[in-house]
């Protein structure tokens, strides 16, 4: 090697204070996440011992995880039908059985799921943009409407259920008010990101011929973040779509409800015949929200 | 006539523009030079009342604006056009509509909301874009057009604020020699036919020269040259821009964006063939 | 002693419980009295859901478990009878259970099951021994099949929404339980203000339901089983505070613990059979 | 007056779209927006949205929020003892589903993404998969992990962390597949093979947004589980939902305000942890966007600019 | 002397590059010129294997481009260092660790996905930023750098990957005149020093004539020209670019970037002052 640099020597200089400092920095976060991951590993019982009678009758003292592998099968062994290729046709009809009622409770499903989704959406959508740091009109309102988010956020829906129970009485439209609450501090908070994310020269383009807040908002933002709010509000349906178990508890029916049912009175197969109609569900509204998040995104012409 | 007297800003410790003041004739086409961050901007921006000046006070025809406020702030701002070196269009909605929110001053809330312009705005954006030879482009979404068609969307959107200020931060430092030169024939064609006052920000001194009446070229928040394109001489560029790290003389070609027009071209071509 | 050198830790399972007092109280003192007076270590845990307690004893994964009554029949059916019932509660009265009964405001006019003939009556919850199981089951038998004799039977997803419901004119109807006539959940919704004193009446009541056990995996020692049922059984005498503590705190009602078996509890099973059959048969 | 009228036909002549869209895109928004407003109707009625209902609820709602102020403080250090318990246990817990869910949807989240995994039927078969594990209850999960391995934190957390395999790895092949593409090239033309292309080019850039998917994701599994109360594992949102089932009002507001500020904890925590990659990053690119940025953006044709900025950013988990 | 021989590229139903042959002996610096879609990027992919040829070879110093797989593809890519126009460097990485990258086929795995590369990289690295004046901000992250600095960094990454061949898709499109003119001296630094051979994409007529010792010009897929500087008229300019909507004749001088070296500069700063 020749004769180094002086720009060179420079950065030998910064290079060697720069890997200390990355060396520590990554040395400390190390140690603190192995912290936190010790601790509640330990919490949460993965280093737990367990007595377990082995099949001789003798009673052994093993490590849990190791003890439990085995059994993993156990319950979902239990949910499967039993199929045989002679009698194809009765056995499905015998494992879905109650196909009518479940289409049924789906369809009350997804409508509960539905109505839900469209309040926390009209919600979250109107609060998003003065809960954007970009956007709020003053720190006032910025703040009230992220702490107002956040408080509906964080209680989950089930409190809000119970509550709502409470105030509107039994039935779907505590359900609906419980789920929709929740989505719209859920939402509100995705929405916001999305905003603030936004290129905000399209805004400025606005402001300076002579646009107000709203005509900002309107003409600045929405056009950019429709994409991103249609796919959060799509998965944000889906989401609701499997809360029905929630709605279960407030007497408002639903697929959640007919699962409870099934796990008491030990059906068992139900309960892989309903993961199905599930399953399908999801299917379905991931794919359709594929489609028209892309539609959204490629669309010529007149836009939102 | 638009008067600008003692106009300051100050972002915490940095003073962007200092002191500032210009008097500036109806009609005229000015160039504002100077290197990045010497205040070109937010000089523009203090017009439009985009940025609020800290000190200083901006007049235009005797009418106060530094202190305008609500509905009347926005019909300043929509009477002083500002065009943008990133466009600033609304990506995703088609040409037309980008067009007509130039009419969004003076457009009602719920009309706004609903996205609904009259028949006569519509006919008014048209127009504009006619005149920018963009009518094939109306319903194509905004996004989708060269930077040299978005630049004069951004124009046509302008025109239909039908302001009598136009101001232009560096309309051409996004765009390909060909697409700058047809921006800046299209402001030079509005400050001509319809006499509109035209401000524009540039980086290139050539454009400055071939299409500006007056140059005022800013250093560190200052007003360091005003005057006549002519007047503007090596020395006085050197003082503006300071020392280049490419050349030890300022090779003031090296920053155009070589929109030949006039004296300058015949000779490129020359060297060309 | 055998059994405590091959269970160096007990493993207990609890429910928090139909009774509102129940959910929050508090075992602590319990565990601590059962590693003094059984020298094992003892773990409780409490969840919110049959299911998970009756897998966990379904799968040898805990060794004790309070049930309620009906819960204990679906353990008994999960482990084909693997399940054994140690003690259940005696009440201060001397009632060793609770009643379903079916409310309905006292101005509605309607008085007995006859007047219900088309109305809309709602059960708790499916998973509900008292809002559900029995006064179906006690319905049926008597010859009213909710099915078809109701005009709607939804579910309102705990008691006090059911009364609740009933308040407010919801549901003519409500299945819900009362532990005598001065408690029960009507009764403590009075106190708690959410409904008027007087405006709720119980037109049905059914049979006597047995307090839940007390229950034990029966492939454990049976002196382990026998040690358990002592020292549960003497709680009262031995560690009164942790009896109160662990029975719903200052206003327990409980007295103490009496000795059960299974057969006092066969018929709880045998109704869920039927309700199990009558839900495929529908 | 007149020559209003012709410049509206000239203008009409040339933009014929501009005055009304086709008759077929009419009907169909016509149709769509009818449809839509039908179905919420006739939800609304078969939810018996009715005023007098809602007037009434409202109120109760008023005399329930009316018991946040003051909140209850616990008198005996037994009671706070429970909910700080509650608490920290939720907190592990959630951390645990969170982080073990993270660490197998990781992998999983590259075999689904279209730019990594070509092979469409395998990569469609991967995101069923996905799907699969989504569409099964969380007690479900809860009750196959109790059987293994009993009652307790254990079951709770291996339920959250396989459903969290299922959300995450959806999440997590989204931000992948939203990368540029440009770094990848860029990586491959020096030499790189496969895996060093995905080390190189595709990570940096996905990091960052699957960080904050697992960030987000742990906060609201704080917040949520319920599923931890029902095998047996305590947490705060059991010990909150059996305080609102006895209507003990004043205690639920406080546990709620504990759970809000826990929040905050995590996210301060969260953000002194990882500050190179904290979200907070890219709000203050959306301040330098008012600056030209010179020569990164070249707006000369269709194909440049069609591409840019269209997809969404950050599409994460609403929990 | 690198030989390809009837190249082309179908993309569906559109032949991007179609039956081209070119010979290149080692140590020249081509210009490749045309109009947008000519097939100049595929071109330049095809010949580092980005993209694979639906027809044709490749053939350098008498090895089989095409026929590489594996390991020996990656090593050939190294030894055909490519640089593009958005300069596709990973911005959050530092610009260290970027160059560092240009090492990576030589890199094992283990090493490479710890990203920990060797001391020597590390120094081949920095001599490679230093050459291009670029030390200083060795540890910055590469997305917080100017677009000028970003493309010279892809130089030096290109530079560490030791190449024989350089390839550069137009590396200064993205740039504004001042940097551009920093690149293109360093691509020709780079040809003279190192005796590289060197392939540039080029939209601008006037930088390929003062850099470049030959010049290709693509129309539709095909060479539609292949000579010296010199033996480009305008006639033939017309041909490949066809005509223009700005004017009748096609004015080179509008497509631009006046970089102006060699004989045309002293010319404009006559004009200029
Ligand atoms: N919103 C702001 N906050 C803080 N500082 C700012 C802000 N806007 C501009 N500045 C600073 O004020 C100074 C002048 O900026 P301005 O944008 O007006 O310069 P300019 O002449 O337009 O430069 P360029 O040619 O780069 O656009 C710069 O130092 C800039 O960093
Ligand atoms: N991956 C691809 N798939 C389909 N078509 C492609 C692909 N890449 C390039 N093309 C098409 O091949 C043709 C040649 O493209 P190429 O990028 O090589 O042109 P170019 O000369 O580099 O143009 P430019 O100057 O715009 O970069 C174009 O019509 C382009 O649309
Ligand atoms: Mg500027
Ligand atoms: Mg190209």
């Amino acid at each position: 090697m020749t004769a180094l640099s002086p720009a060179i020597e420079q950065f030998e200089i910064n290079y060697a204070a720069a890997r200390k400092s990355a060396l520590r920095t990554s040395r400390l976060s190390i140690i603190l996440f192995a912290a936190c991951f010790l601790g509640a590993s330990w919490i949460g019982g993965f280093f737990d011992m367990t007595d377990v009678t082995l099949p001789d009758g003798a009673r052994v003292s093993m490590w849990k995880i190791w003890a439990g592998l085995p059994r993993l099968g156990e319950y979902l062994y239990k949910t499967l039908p039993v199929l045989h290729w002679e009698t194809l046709g009765t056995d499905i009809a015998n494992w879905f059985w109650r196909w009518k009622v479940w289409l049924e409770l789906l369809i009350e499903t997804i409508l509960i799921a539905y109505m839900a989704t469209f309040l926390g959406v009209i919600g979250a959508f109107l609060l998003s943009f003065p809960a954007s740091r970009n956007l709020a009109p003053n720190d006032f309102v910025l703040n009230a409407t992220r702490r107002y988010l956040e408080i509906v956020r964080t209680v989950p829906e089930l409190v809000w259920a119970l509550i709502f129970v409470f105030c509107f009485g039994v039935g779907p439209l505590a359900g609906v008010l419980a789920i929709g609450l929740h989505a719209t501090g859920a939402l509100g908070k995705l929405y916001s990101e999305a905003n603030e994310n936004a290129d905000m020269r399209q805004v400025e383009g606005i402001k300076a011929s002579g646009g107000s807040w709203f005509d900002q908002v309107r003409y600045g933002i929405v056009p950019q973040v429709v994409p991103n709010i249609i796919s959060y509000t799509l998965l944000r349906f889906e989401i609701n779509v499997r809360a029905s178990s929630i709605i279960g508890f407030v007497g408002a029916g639903g697929l959640g409800q007919e699962i409870r049912v099934a796990m008491s009175l030990q059906e068992y197969t139900d309960l892989s015949a309903l993961f199905l109609i599930i399953f399908v569900t999801v299917i379905l509204i991931d794919t359709i929200s594929e489609k028209v998040r892309h539609r959204i995104i490629g669309l010529t012409g007149q836009g939102v | 006539m638009l008067v600008v007297e003692q106009l300051s800003k100050v972002f915490g410790d940095l003073t962007a523009v200092d002191g500032v003041s210009l008097a500036i004739p109806k009609g005229q086409m000015v160039g504002v030079i100077g290197r990045s961050g010497a205040g070109k901007s937010t000089l523009l921006r203090m017009i439009n009342r985009l940025t609020d000046p800290t000190r200083g006070s901006i007049d235009n025809e005797g009418q106060d604006v530094t202190a305008l406020k609500g509905h009347d702030l926005r019909l300043w701002r929509a009477s002083c056009a500002m065009i943008f070196q990133q466009f600033n269009l609304i990506d995703r909605m088609d040409v037309l509509t980008n067009v007509m929110v130039g009419r969004i001053a003076h457009t009602g809330f719920a009309r706004s909301m609903l996205r609904s312009f009259t028949d006569q705005d519509r006919v008014r954006a048209i127009q504009a874009l006619d005149r920018l030879d963009l009518v094939p482009q109306a319903l194509q979404r905004a996004g989708t057009l060269s930077g040299g068609q978005q630049q004069r969307v951004a124009i046509a959107k302008a025109l239909v604020q039908n302001p009598s200020i136009m101001l232009a931060d560096e309309p051409i430092a996004s765009l390909d020699p060909a697409n700058a030169v047809r921006v800046m024939e299209a402001l030079r064609s509005i400050n001509r036919t319809d006499g509109l006052t035209v401000l524009v920000n540039l980086h290139t001194l050539d454009t400055a020269r071939s299409y500006c009446d007056r140059i005022v070229a800013m250093k560190d928040g200052r007003v360091h040259f005003d005057g006549a394109p002519r007047a503007l001489t090596t020395e006085k560029v050197r003082a503006i821009y300071g020392t280049d790290d490419l050349s030890d003389e300022i090779n003031e070609a090296v920053t155009s964006t070589s929109l030949q027009t006039g004296s300058c071209r015949p000779q490129r071509q020359a060297v060309g063939t | 002693e055998g059994w405590k050198d091959q269970y160096k830790t007990i493993k207990f399972g609890i429910l928090s419980g139909e009774n509102e007092k129940d959910r929050i109280a508090r075992y602590t003192p319990f565990e601590k009295y059962l590693e003094n007076q059984l020298g094992v270590e003892v773990e409780i845990f409490t969840a919110g859901s049959y299911d998970g307690v009756i897998q966990a004893i379904a799968a040898d994964q805990i060794e004790f478990a309070f049930f309620g009554s009906s819960s204990y029949a679906a353990a008994y059916t999960e482990t084909n009878g693997g399940v054994v019932p140690l003690v259940s509660r005696l009440q201060k009265d001397g009632s060793t259970g609770y009643f379903s009964v079916i409310a309905v405001r006292c101005d509605s006019g309607l008085s007995s099951l006859e007047d219900l003939k088309g109305k809309t009556l709602a059960f708790a919850d499916p998973d509900s021994t008292s809002g559900y199981a029995v006064p179906y089951f006690n319905l049926s038998k008597q010859g009213y099949d909710p099915k078809t004799y109701f005009g709607a039977t939804p579910f309102s997803g705990a008691h006090e929404t059911g009364v609740l419901g009933v308040y407010n004119k919801q549901y003519d109807a409500a299945a819900t339980y009362i532990t005598n006539e001065t408690n029960g959940i009507p009764q403590r919704m009075v106190t708690k203000g959410m409904i008027d004193e007087g405006s709720i009446c119980t037109i049905w009541k059914s049979p006597e339901i047995t307090s839940g056990p007390l229950a034990a995996r029966a492939n454990l020692p049976e002196d382990m089983i026998a040690d358990m049922r002592k020292t549960v059984m003497d709680i009262p005498e031995n560690d009164t505070l942790a009896f109160i503590e662990m029975t719903g705190g200052k206003d327990s009602t409980q007295d103490g613990w009496i000795e059960v078996d299974h057969d006092r509890y066969q018929w709880i099973v045998d109704m869920r059979d039927w309700l199990k059959k009558q839900r495929r048969g529908g | 007056m007149e020559k209003v009228t012709r410049d509206l036909d000239t203008a009409r002549r040339q933009v014929p779209g501009a005055f009304e869209s086709p008759r077929k895109k009419r009907l169909i928004h016509a149709g769509g927006w009818t449809a839509f407003a039908l179905l919420t109707c006739w939800c609304l009625w078969a939810f018996d949205f009715s005023p007098s209902r809602i007037v009434n609820g409202i109120t109760r709602f008023g005399g329930v929020l009316s018991f946040m102020f003051p909140p209850h403080i616990w008198e005996t250090w037994g009671e706070w003892q429970e909910i700080l318990k509650g608490l920290g246990e939720t907190v592990a817990m959630a951390f645990m589903g969170t982080f073990l869910g993270a660490i197998v949807a990781f992998p999983l989240a590259y075999l689904g993404a279209k730019n990594i995994m070509p092979v469409s039927w395998f990569r469609l078969g991967v995101r069923r998969g996905f799907d699969s594990l989504r569409a099964v209850e969380q007690i479900i999960l809860a009750l196959i992990f109790i059987r293994a391995f009993g009652l307790g934190p254990l079951a709770g957390i291996l339920a959250i962390a396989v459903s969290e395999v299922g959300t995450l790895s959806k999440l997590f092949s989204e931000a992948i597949e939203n990368t540029s593409k440009k770094p990848a090239d860029g990586v491959r033309a020096s030499g790189a093979g496969n895996l060093q292309t995905v080390r190189f080019a595709i990570l940096p850039q996905a990091l960052p947004v699957i960080l904050s998917i697992i960030l987000y994701n742990f906060e609201s599994n704080t917040r949520s589980g319920t599923i931890l109360g029902i095998v047996g594992a305590g947490g705060i949102g059991f010990l909150l939902a059996d305080r609102i089932s006895a209507y003990r009002w004043p205690e639920a507001w406080t546990i709620i305000f504990l759970i809000i500020f826990t929040v905050y904890l995590i996210d301060g925590f969260s953000g002194f942890f990882a500050p190179a990659y904290h979200r907070r990053e890219g709000k203050w690119q959306v301040m330098k966007t008012f600056k030209p940025v010179s020569g990164k953006r070249r707006l000369s044709g269709p194909r440049s600019s069609g591409a840019k900025g269209s997809r969404p950013s950050t599409s994460f988990q609403p929990d």
